[in-house]
Order: structure tokens, then sequence, then C-alpha cells
């Protein structure tokens, strides 16, 4: 089977990568394109530690062909802050401590931002649903609720 | 004279039941060097196996530590965490 | 992953020439179809790309009803406030499909094609009298989505077939519906029991038309007529509640399995079944039973 | 050397302790930057894959991997022939006591297949696929034999004997025919039968609990290199480096000297990762090929195929007078200890009975060998399994009594001078300060709707001291680095650079944590068994307070004064020597500087084994609503009340007890190993192995009660354990308050639930 020519954009950058059909775009960013912030926790979906965007649209990057990344737009953590100074959110969940050994952190973070972007203003219930495929064994979720509803106060704060 | 309590499932594979003993020594290395005299093979399993509380306070390896006259000696298994 | 060739077809002809070559398997969101590639389950020689055909992606309404396609992703749906109005069942549905993550991806199409007995967007799409528009190698034809599945993982379609979208029919005044499912946690579980009500009231709010549709009780999704017919001329007042529940108990076929017993799938296709119905009830109208 | 603190005055006025600031190491993880297991490459490595047993017992007659070596890409293929035959002995690496010999059979099997996921073959190659296709090709030919899951099964005379070699210790007669039961445990203390003779109510019953995994989102992984002069490089996550190099050379049969272990970032661990199962089979890869070799499981692996903790089965009796007084305990526990014998009963025999003073009680563990994967430790291991029957024992008694569950336990609870069953004495312990905390909490009060129910329980948890180094360095501007040799699970850098920060008086943020490899710090014992604040924070103090003693000497050189006339406040050196009035103060900046003159570099190093580690307490509260139709449970409100002994960083303290919760919410409600006919799990993977996500729980509300333990400077207790313990109970008796019944086995799941309700309404 050949190994067909992806380009895409990722983080705002136009990329081109050569990938086996059966590539998965996790495995592309973490092995193409050497950005192993998004992470493999499972392999089938059911934890979200694999999270990016992909034109606006948040979804798990192991159940996505990476030939399918093919003329998309696609977010990862390593986009979120801008040169050194970190998204409000990266800031809210290391002061609220919303972070222990912090391997699901970059999908929740990203989970996070696409949730900012469609409402900025949820209430607990609606970050507790959204971020529900995002799973934590570290921290019980509170701190990371708080810290997300903290950051949504200031974004809205700053936009005003 | 320390005051020395073994757990019950110890002292039945090598003392043939007895669980506490009075036992004259200064350190606990000494004390289970007396104790594997008195039942052989029992100082070897002490100190792989048991963790050692003296006087209420728990003490992982402790061969250095020193005892009072009347020092409560236990021996617990070693605990892991998690 | 075993190897296999990806095309990515921009016409629905050409997807159906693709998808007739032995060992050939459609892709629309993945969430099922990459989960069976890496368990093995899946072992295709080629997987056809739906997405980039005009059509298999959005919803628009056509004839007072709309029409959904193929690869649209339950999020989509859940954005489209026309849609969520006139179907909120099929739209939770879709809804509660795996995580946010997942209802980025998954289709109404995939989910019903996947022929998963658990699958959450199928009871409402039956309930709602829904038909799929299949393409394949010697053309298009139409055909009600309960004719889909025949059994777990599989589907009445021929080789070369695939789903292109799902119509949903007009709605009369007063017409809604609901869907309920049980899962251990509050989300990302398969579905232990689904149950999916569509009702039409007349002004007086006496129900005239009412289908109901179970899920993970039978080795296909099940549209149960005796259920139907307990409610129909009634205001879902609790005898009507109770008979309900008796169809849908007596209509259930379900297994033992990790998720739940024979016996507590029965109880509980009773109990959703009651509910999504109250909630129909509600949604089109009538008084809070 | 063994630095003993006999009795130090534990401090209070602290600047540091106590506050929040970020962590040092923060940053890194929130871009996506720090490195995990999976996230490290060595230029021209090999995926290396294992290929595991599908039957749950079964003897190995020949492995031919002829076939395998021919794939085009295959640099190497290794069976348990390649790895020494490492005779039994016992090792304190990580955890009390393993038996190498065992280890090193899960690592790889030998002769025989113990569970279904045993690792029986490895191999490299330079792609995924062609690992896949050599795993296809290698063909092993089993001689199936019966197998037993079920713990009481494997008890029974004519179960199949896992291990010919293996005899029941801890009996009074050596049993003569070898059997699954590997050990049995016995605490006994006064005269059972006197004690239930006295009592007025009794409190019975059997308990059951399924085996649970640690649930750790990142996978075991490791990058391994052997080089061609025989120096081992290992790369990876673990709770412990030094574990990793202690048991790797054992398994391989190499020098200590002759490994170097690089810990990476580790993505949970919760006890899971302080054994070894990847790392020696990639470096005997990586000799065999000669290239470096990567391994990575996947999630269905590591359900399979890591410790998950024991499934049990219990028996309690317990009975108190009518005043409320315990005055008898039965308890029998029985658990799986998987493959290889080594399951946590002996810490459950120890704490099951340690919040209560009861004059009467007999504990029976029995640690029994079953055809599922090998347990390892899994947060205060065996602790919560044993809460969960004792605490609902308690929780009937107070039903029987008519007495408020929460004024039973402060009625029997320890306390100071209190003998805890396993024999020591408590002291400075905050046990009752909990249970007073919980009673006035708000939730305590709080009133109740329909199908709802409060649950209230307890827990303990020794907590462990143990071998520790830790080596502060000032550098040329005055700024310090603070190395150790503990892997960061949860904020410890934090911790580490705040308490150095403390004794030397400046802010933390000029204090860099690190974590270093087993080549450049002294050995430490891994992190787990809430010991690294505790033990690790002792050595980075004593090492901070050598360095303030050499800055003070250096200061006295300077200004040609006696060293008494030196103190150090503030992060300077003051001068209080009349004849030098106004000698301004000398700041760790201005002593770096002038370093080379005054003797050279500024460093200390502190090794110590930490003794007096203080015991942790905590009490959980749990109110639940039970939809009666769907038996499903939502935990609507939960308090925590733990005794911290002084919180050094109460963020992080807090998400221990919070995360303690959930896991051992998620372990009530829904997590279960299930195992079909054949002994293979039916649920690998985290669809079916369903932990708590965000939308199943409420915030978790903590109260921590600081009772100093007098051996630490600052007061540290053990935090990371003690969390897991009560919420089993917890929840099994909010949901025995909220329908009547109490549910004698885990998980209490919807189904079940429902079974309960139909059963009791069939009265």
């Amino acid at each position: 089977m050949s190994r067909q020519h992806i380009s895409t954009v990722v983080n705002g950058d136009p990329v081109e990568f050569l990938a086996d059909p059966g590539m998965t775009m996790l495995d592309a960013l973490r092995d193409e394109l050497g950005l192993t912030g998004t992470k493999e926790g499972c392999g089938s979906g059911d934890c979200g530690a694999c999270s990016v965007i992909v034109d606006g649209r948040l979804v798990c990057s192991c159940l996505m062909l990476a030939a399918e990344a093919d003329g998309k737009r696609v977010e990862t953590i390593e986009g979120m802050a801008q040169g050194s100074r970190l998204h409000p959110l990266q800031q809210k969940f290391l002061e609220h401590a919303a972070l222990q050994c912090g391997f699901c952190t970059p999908g929740l973070l990203v989970a996070s931002k696409a949730l900012l972007d469609a409402n900025p203003d949820p209430t607990e219930t609606e970050v507790r649903y959204w971020l529900a495929g995002n799973l934590c064994r570290c921290t019980g979720y509170d701190k990371i609720i708080k810290a997300v509803l903290d950051a949504a106060a200031d974004m809205r704060q700053a936009r005003v | 004279m320390a005051h020395v309590v073994a757990p019950a499932d110890a002292a039945a594979q090598f003392t043939g039941g007895v669980a506490e003993f009075d036992i004259a020594a200064d350190t606990v290395r000494r004390l289970i060097a007396e104790l594997d005299r008195r039942y052989p093979g029992f100082g070897p399993y002490l100190d792989r196996r048991m963790a050692v509380a003296i006087d209420g306070e728990i003490h992982q390896d402790a061969w250095t530590s020193p005892l009072k006259p009347d020092s409560e000696v236990f021996f617990i298994p070693k605990i892991g965490g998690g | 992953m075993a190897q296999f060739e990806y095309l990515a077809p921009t016409t629905a002809e050409e997807a159906a020439r693709a998808l007739s070559a032995p060992g050939a398997k459609a892709l629309s969101g993945g969430t099922d179809l990459l989960v069976q590639l890496k368990s093995g389950r899946a072992r295709p020689q080629v997987v056809v790309d739906l997405k980039r055909i005009a059509g298999m992606v959005g919803v628009r309404e056509e004839h007072g009803g709309f029409v959904i396609g193929g690869a649209t992703c339950g999020a989509l749906l859940g954005e489209h406030a026309a849609l969520s109005r006139a179907w909120p069942g099929v739209v939770e549905g879709a809804n509660l499909i795996g995580s946010t993550q997942v209802q980025g991806r998954a289709s109404l199409a995939g989910n019903l094609c996947n022929a998963s007995p658990a699958a959450d967007s199928v009871p409402c799409m039956i309930a709602g009298r829904a038909t799929c528009v299949i393409v394949g190698p010697n053309g298009r034809r139409e055909a009600p989505v309960e004719s889909i599945c025949t059994g777990p993982g599989q589907t009445s379609l021929a080789p070369g077939e695939f789903v292109y979208e799902i119509r949903l029919p007009a709605r009369p005044p007063r017409a809604s519906d609901a869907y309920l499912r049980m899962i251990p946690r509050t989300e990302m579980d398969i579905a232990v029991v689904g149950a999916g009500v569509n009702l039409v009231l007349d002004a007086a709010g006496v129900i005239t038309e009412a289908h109901v549709a179970l899920g993970a009780v039978a080795p296909t999704a099940l549209l149960v007529a005796e259920a139907s017919q307990a409610i129909v001329g009634s205001k879902l007042d609790e005898a009507a509640l109770g008979r309900l529940d008796a169809a849908a108990r007596a209509a259930c076929r379900p297994i033992d399995d990790k998720r739940g017993t024979v016996d507590y799938r029965i109880k509980v296709a009773g109990v959703l079944a009651r509910r999504a119905a109250a909630i129909a009830y509600q949604r089109a109208g009538g008084a809070a039973a | 050397m063994t630095d003993t603190l006999d009795r130090p005055d534990v401090q209070t006025d602290l600047k540091i302790v106590g506050t929040r600031p970020v962590r040092p190491d923060g940053a890194d993880k929130v871009t996506g930057r720090a490195v995990y297991g999976a996230d490290f490459n060595l230029a021209g490595q090999l995926v290396g894959k294992v290929l595991r047993s599908p039957h749950a017992h079964a003897r190995i007659r020949s492995i031919d991997a002829r076939k395998a070596r021919a794939v085009p890409g295959v640099k190497a293929v290794i069976t348990g022939a390649d790895l020494p035959d490492v005779a039994t002995e016992f090792h304190e690496g990580g955890e009390a006591a393993s038996n190498m010999r065992d280890m090193a059979l899960n690592v790889m099997a030998r002769d025989a297949v113990f569970y279904e996921g045993h690792a029986v073959a490895a191999v490299a190659a330079t792609s995924a696929a062609a690992a896949d296709a050599a795993l296809e090709l290698i063909q092993v030919d089993y001689e199936l034999l019966n197998h037993v899951t079920e713990v009481e099964a494997a008890m029974s005379p004519d179960a199949p004997v896992l291990h010919a070699h293996l005899f029941t210790e801890g009996l009074e007669d050596v049993p003569s025919l070898p059997s699954n039961v590997a050990r049995r445990h016995k605490i006994e203390r006064g005269d059972l039968d006197a004690g239930f003779a006295q009592a007025d109510v009794i409190a019975e019953g059997r308990y059951v609990t399924q085996a649970v995994h640690q649930g750790y989102i990142e996978p075991h992984a490791c990058v391994a290199s052997w080089g061609a002069d025989g120096q081992c490089q290992v790369w990876c996550s673990s709770q412990g480096q030094f574990m990793v190099r202690t048991y790797t050379a054992k398994v391989l049969g190499l020098e200590t000297s002759n490994i170097r272990v690089t810990p990476l970032e580790i993505g949970g661990g919760f006890g899971g990762k302080t054994v070894v199962y990847l790392e020696p089979l990639a470096l005997a890869l990586s000799r065999e090929s000669g290239y470096p070799v990567k391994m990575v499981m996947t999630r269905e692996e590591v359900f399979r195929a890591t410790g998950p903790t024991s499934g049990s089965v219990m028996h309690v009796k317990m009975g108190a007078k009518a005043d409320g007084t315990i005055v008898a305990a039965d308890v029998e526990l029985k658990f799986q200890a998987g493959a290889f014998p080594g399951s946590p009963v002996g810490a459950a025999c120890m704490t099951t009975l340690s919040c209560y003073d009861i004059p009467n009680l007999r504990i029976i563990g029995w640690d029994v060998v079953t055809n599922t994967p090998k347990v390892a430790a899994y947060r205060a291991p065996g602790a919560p399994i044993a809460a969960f029957a004792v605490e609902q024992a308690v929780d009937d008694l107070a039903r029987k009594l008519g007495m408020d569950p929460v004024d039973l336990r402060i009625k029997n609870g320890a306390r100071d001078g209190v003998k805890a069953p396993y024999g020591p004495t408590f002291a400075n312990i905050g046990y009752l300060d909990c249970l007073e905390a919980i009673k006035a909490c708000p939730q305590y009060s709080a009133p109740l709707g329909p199908n709802q129910g409060r649950g209230v329980a307890a827990g303990f948890w020794f907590n462990v001291g143990g071998e520790s180094t830790a080596a502060v360095h000032l550098n040329d501007d005055g700024t310090v680095v603070v190395t150790n040799g503990n892997p960061d699970i949860g904020g410890s850098r934090a911790s580490m650079a705040m308490m150095a920060a403390e004794v030397l008086g400046v802010a933390v943020e000029h204090v860099r944590p690190v974590v270093a490899d087993t080549a450049s710090i002294g050995s430490s014992m891994l992190t787990g068994g809430s010991r690294t604040t505790f033990a690790t924070g002792m050595a980075v103090i004593q090492a901070t307070e050598k360095i303030v003693a050499e800055l003070k000497r250096r200061a006295a050189l300077i200004w040609d004064v006696p060293g008494e006339q030196v103190t150090w406040k503030d992060g300077a050196a003051h001068c209080a020597d009349p004849a030098k009035e106004g000698a301004k103060p000398l700041t760790l900046k201005g002593l770096a500087g002038q370093s080379a003159r005054t003797g050279g570099p500024i460093s200390a190093s502190v090794s110590l084994n930490a003794q007096g580690a203080g015991p942790g307490f905590g009490v959980h509260l749990c109110d639940i609503e039970i939809d009666p139709e769907t038996g499903h449970a939502t935990v609507l409100r939960y308090t925590v009340a733990q005794d911290v002994g002084r919180a050094i960083h109460p963020s992080y303290v807090e998400g221990q007890m919070q995360g303690g919760a959930a896991q051992g919410i998620g372990w009530a409600l829904n997590e279960e190993y299930i195992f079909d006919r054949n002994g293979k799990m039916e649920n690998p993977g985290f669809l079916d192995y369903r932990v708590p996500v965000a939308s199943d729980l409420p915030m978790i509300d903590t109260i921590m009660i600081e009772v100093p333990n007098p051996r630490h400077p600052y007061g540290v207790k053990g935090v990371g354990e003690v969390p897991i313990v009560p919420p089993l109970a917890a929840v099994g008796n909010a949901v025995r308050d909220a329908i009547g019944v109490r549910i004698l086995e885990l998980p209490l799941s919807p189904p079940r639930i429902r079974a309960t309700l139909d059963a009791k309404a069939a009265g």
C-alpha cells in the first residue's frame, strides 16, 4: 500500500507529510510531526487524552485517519499558548492545581478551549458533561471544573 | 528486658505458637540475634519480612535503633504502599 | 492496524463502485470503524471515505421534512435549531453517542450501519418513521430505517451500497419525540437499554399516532406495534402508561452480557418506554402526564 | 548514615509552607512539552511488542519463532529461554518484599502461563507492522490446564494447583500438600468468645469485591539501550527509577552499576507502576538486536497484563454492648494474589480494625494465587477492601443500637495511647478530630429527599518512611537547585522546593527542584506509600540545613568573627558581633559570589532512612440518590475530612483527598474485572471498565485537619493513600440508607441495585 501525501495546517502552520493509509491522525501528530503533546491513553476514543480540534470541531485524533486531515485545519495543545504567553485556561489550570500527573491535561485543555469557543458562559453541569469524554484519574475533576469556570469568567471579562 | 511481640502467624511457623518474649538486649540487632538463637531461622525471617515498632513508632529497617530497658517491641509485616 | 487502501471519492456513484470491490468498507465518522480496525475485528482491503461527496454532510429542510447527509456528525444536528425543535428525540439520540469528541464525528448513517443493537440514534429514527436513501452500483433506492439492521453487525445493504442520506417526514402539528437510555454512568457508556417514542396528538391532547422503538433488547432495534396500540387514543394516563410498560417488556428478547442481565433489561425497557412517552407527550403539547 | 531526628519541636512560624505557589514543572505540562514514557525517542530505535498467552493456565511445551525471525525488518525475538532462570530471592526494591523469581516469571513466562495476557515472547522490528506480523508467526505449543479465577474456588481442595512448590506459610503445622493458598496472616488479641458473650447486638456479613485496576491514563512505556560494552540505559515512566534499576538488574542478572535509569514524567501510577513489566524485555531485545528498543503497552495490555488489586471474599462479625462499646470483632479476609503469591491481605489485616480500640479481636488473612494477572499495589493496598466490610458492619451496629454512626465511631475510636491491632501505640493522631469535623460539617445535617441516603465511613493507612536522598546546590547567582530521586506524580517537586525555600528563607521561585536519574543522586525508595513529602522532604530539609550551616561558616570567615556570632534569617547571614557593628547582612547572592574564596562550591547531600512516619486517618461522608426503577446511583454530595499532619502545598493535599475519593467512588459503583468462563477478561478497555467521568461526580469538599507529626520538622504526614480507604463503605452505607437494605457485593451497579430492590419488594 503506497504512502499518501497529506498537506494540512497544524496550529496555523502549513505542514506536509507522508502517511500509511492505516496511520491515525494521532500517530501522524506524534510520530511524523513530533508533536507529542497530544497523548494516547486508550486508542479507542474512550479517554479523550488525544483530543484535537479539526476545522473547529473537537474530536479524538486516535479515531481519525491521518488521510482525512488533508486540507483541514488542526489545532493541538502545542498551539494554545501564544509564544510564552499562556492561554487563560493553561494559566488557571496551574493556579487551581487542576492537574497532578498532567497526562490528561493537554486533552482537557483543548476540550475546554473548544467548549469556551462555543459557550463562553457555561454552567458547572455544562462543563462536566462537555468534558465527560476526558478521563482524569488523579484529581476527581473538582479543581479542573473550577479552573475552567474561572478561566471562562476571566475571558468574558477580557472581552468586555 | 524488652517485651517483644511477634505476629501470630510468624510465631506459628517458628516458635510453635509462642508470640511474646522478654529479651535483654540494648539494640534491635542483638534482640533479633537472641531470637534466632532460641528459634533457629527466626532471625533471618524477621529481618526479611518484618518491620519493627519500638514504643509505638515504626522503623522499617532499624538494626541500629536503641532500646530502653522497658521498651515494647512489635514485629509487624513490612508495609508497602501504593 | 492491517494495511488497506484509502479512497475519498467525490461522487456517490464513484463511491458505490469503490465499495463494490471485495473487502471494501465505508468510512463516515469512523468512531466505530477505527476501533474495529485497531482491534482486528475489521480487516478491509479498501476504506472508502464518504465525507467528500456532495450532500453527505449537512441538514436541509425539504417539503416540511428534513434531509440529513449520511456523514453528518451528531454535533452538527444539535446545532440545527429547526431540526432540534421538530425532532428533539432524534437529535438527543445522536448527541448521546459517546463523548463530545465522538459526537464531533459519529454520523446517523454510520451509527445505523454499524448495526449495534444498542445504537443510540436508531430507536428515534425508527419511531420517527425515517427512511434512508441508499446509493449502490445499480442506482438509488429508498428504504425504511428499520429494514437496514438484520442482526448484530449485519445489514440488508448489498455489496457497494451505502446510506447517502436520512429523510425525516414532515411533522404535523402537536407532534414530538424523545429518546432515553439506561447507562451505568452519566456519559460514555453503550446503552444497556434504549427507548425512542414518537407521538402525534389531537387538539384535545389525545394521542392519534404513536411509535415506540426499543434498543439493546433484541438482535436489532425493535418497533413495538403493541406498545403503540397501548397508548393510541389515550391522554397517556396511568392506565395507558401501564399498558405501554407491559407491551414494551413483552417485546424484549435481550441477552445477559457484561452490561446488563435479561431480567434487568426487560424491566428497564418498560420504565424507559413510559418515561420517554411522557416527555414526548409533554413536548407535543400535551399536559404533563 | 542515618540522621535520626529524635524529638524536634515542630516549627509553626512558617512563611512558605502552607502557601499555594504554581508548581515549577507546570508550564511544560499545560503546553504539552512534558516528556512522558511514550514521548521519548532514540535515533534508530526499534519497535518492541509482546506476544501474550490467550489461555488462563497452560504448560508451554515449545515455542517456534523461526518464521517470526524471517519476517523482513525483525531484528530480535526472545522467549523465557533467553532470560536467566532467576532463583527465589526476596528483595526490598519497591514494595515490602518481592520474590525476584516470581517477578522474572511475571515479566516473561518460562514453562507455563498463569493468566490470559501472560507474556510468552517478545519481538523487536524496524516497524510496528513488521513486529505485528512477527507476533502472528510465533507458534507456541500449549498444553491446556484447568484454571481458577475466583478466590474461594481457588482455595478449595479440588482446585487446580498453580504452583507445585507452594505450601501455605504461617500455619501451625507445615502442610504436606501444595495448594493455592500462599500464606495465612493472623492477628489476635484478648478472648474473642468472652467478648462476643458480652455483646448485646451482633452485626455480621459476607462481603465480596472484584479485582479493580489503578486506571492510570498513561499506559506503561520505556526505551532501552544495551551498549556494546554492556552498559545499559533505560528511559521510562515509573514510580521509582531506582526500583526499575534494582528489579531489572535482578531479572536480567546484571550488576547494578551497568544499568542507568532516567525517569520520564509519569502519567499516574497509584501503586501500579511500582514493579517492572517492559523494561527487562526491552533491554533483552536491545541486546539481541544491537539497537535501542521502544515498547509501549496498549490499553488492553495494561488491563490484561498489569497488576490489578485483589478481588476478595470477606466475613465480618462484630459485637457491641447496648452502651455502644464494641467488645469483639472477628474478621476473615480472602484475597486474590493473581498468578504469583503476594496480595495486600497482610496490610488489609493490619488496617481493617485500626480505627477502633477493640479489646477482643481476631483477624485472619488468606493470600491466594489465582489464574488472573499478578496483583500489584493499588493506593493503600488492601485497606479499602477490608474497610468495605468492617465499616458497613459498624454501620449495622449503629443501626441496631439506634446510635448515630459518627458517635459510635467516636466512642470506640483510636486515639493517642490506644494500641493498634497490629501492635504499636498511636501518638499524635487526629482521627477523633476528623469525626468531629464530619459531624459539624453542613452536609451532615442537610435534609435528604426521597430515595436519597447518607453514609459515613472511616479509613486508616500507616504511611511509610524509608530511604531517601536529596542534594542541594547553591548556584553562582545565589539561586538554588534541589535534586532528589522521587518521580513527581502529584506536585512533589513544588513541595520539595517549598521546604528548601523555607529553610533558606528565600522565595520559592529561586529554588529549582529536579528529579535525577539513578547515576546522579543517591538511592531512594520509590514514590508510593504516601512517603515522598515526608521522607524525601526530610532529606531536603536536612540537606538545606547543612547548606545554611556552611553559609554561616563562610559568612563568619568573610567577617572574620567567631561562628557563633552569625545567625541566619530571611535568606541572609546576620552578624551579631558587637565589634562588627553595622556589618550589612550577607545574602545568598553575596555568599555565592565569594564562594571560590571561602572554600569552593556550596553543596550538600543527605541520605537517610526516615523513621516515624505518622499514620493517616480519614472520615468520608457520601449523599447518594437511587432511581428506584433503574437502580442508577447518583452521588449528590461528598465531603472528605482527613488528618494531614501539616499541608506543605494545600492544593495538592486537597487533590489527593479528592482523587482518592473519586477512585473509591468508581470502585464502589461501576469498576470491576469481568472474566468469562475461560478466564479471559471481557472488559479490557475504558468503555466497559467504567472509571468515573466528570459528569458522574459532584464537587468533593475537603476538610484538612492538621495534627502535626513531631517526627518531621514541619509536622508532615503521608496523605496520598488514606483518602481511597473510606469511600467504598461510605457509598455502600449511603446506598443502604437510601434503599433500606444492604448490598454486600461490589460493584453497586444499577442491575444489582434494581435486583436488590425487587427482592426486597417481593419480601
